[in-house]
């Protein structure tokens, strides 16, 4: 290990995919560094102050936590393979999101950066359309409602098969 | 058997419940669900369903201990 | 401002678009929240150890740099423009870059993740192909080479003509 | 006319020089700098030209107190 190696030990990751607490998202950027990578993407799902016209208060999030974990790590991994990835990181919150609070993080590290720029937006269109993960927005006219991300069944006639941009 | 549903269906069904009468496939459980509460038919039909975390068909066999999880469509992100 | 919004005052990025400094991504990163921004996608290009097959111990970056950041703001306003983004920042380093360290960042922020990538991918592109900015890379077995990234001259037989990924 | 290159160009040339004799346009002057350094007439080909911070073409017309610059292909990021 050269000397300038050591400056740089790797940070490994240990942020569960799917966590109650707020997402320290400079600790895992510091786990994303790798050095045979040139390109790292990093995208932030955060909550907005308004949602079709309506203000936000904040959002909660409901996750079937051992299913959408483990789908989480298979979508990493397929997204690893096929874009040969150095490092893929993704978590979810649960519980209590507020405005400008981070509910994911997806980072992807790969030797160019287009890889990392199309593996990151695989992973949280994957995360978005099949994982077991619903968020309520509560508004701040007393109101709450359970978004509804995935539409696709309305166009493929199956809750089971999504489309994603190519 | 054991039902447990998340997100929008608890507007319709207990969070947890314990399926009276034995139903032999997930198109069954369906029905029987639509029996406890027909309101709900518009949103079952978009649901998926799962069992020890694996994703079901309409054609899956249930045995008397299964865990099923009735999945909304996601809205994670 | 609703109570929350004091949580979250806009942290105004203020990191030059050229700078010799080390960038300091968790800061740029603070500075890119917005409350009607629910993508965030930060980019950082860094140094890798390996460059066709020689071992690299460290780049040098050189820049016109009156000239390059004002092609850099043009570059950020464009993207603004063009996908409504709330937030779009971008830093380019000169002089030493270690392994792992970051030569350039770029975070776009817009209400949905989609324009957030693209305008990212876009502003990075025209940053790698058209600003005034050169890198040297010094290898472990003391020789060094200026890298060339953009070759688009051998296509378009004209210098300023660049070929981007749609 | 002072004249400022960059990057793998102060291989070729001094980081910065004055012209003898007045050049009129961006022809002339590559003409002019490859009778300087006739090996760079492979890295002159794919430059770019600018004059006050702004590309020119190969017609500009230079005015005696123009500052030069002459920008190699770019390999930032």
């Amino acid at each position: 290990m050269t000397a300038s190696s050591l400056s740089h030990p790797p940070v490994v990751d240990r942020t569960p995919h799917i966590t109650a607490d707020l997402l320290d998202i400079n600790k895992m950027f510091a786990g994303a560094h790798h050095r045979q990578a040139g390109g790292i993407v990093l995208f932030s799902g955060e909550v907005r102050e308004n949602s079709n016209g309506r203000t936000v208060h904040y959002l909660e999030y409901e996750a079937h936590a051992p299913m959408a974990s483990g789908m989480i790590a298979e979508i990493i991994e397929a997204a690893k393979l096929k874009w040969d990835l150095k490092i893929a990181i993704a978590s979810h919150r649960v519980g209590k999101v507020e405005i400008c609070e981070s509910a994911v993080v997806v980072i992807t590290a790969s030797v160019h950066r287009h890889e990392a720029y199309a593996a990151n937006r695989y992973i949280i269109d994957r995360i978005k359309h099949e994982v077991p993960i619903w968020k309520c927005e509560f508004f701040t006219d007393g109101t709450k409602e359970w978004g509804g991300n995935c539409n696709c069944h309305k166009i493929t006639g199956d809750p089971s098969k999504h489309i994603y941009e190519t | 058997m054991k039902v447990q549903v998340f997100a929008v269906l608890k507007d319709y069904f207990e969070k947890e419940f314990l399926l009276e009468d034995y139903v032999g496939n997930t198109k069954a459980l369906k029905e029987s669900l639509l029996r406890l509460n027909p309101a709900a038919s518009g949103i079952l039909e978009i649901c998926r369903f799962a069992v020890n975390d694996e994703f079901i068909d309409d054609q899956y066999q249930f045995s008397l201990n299964d865990s099923i999880f009735i999945i909304p469509p996601a809205s994670g992100g």
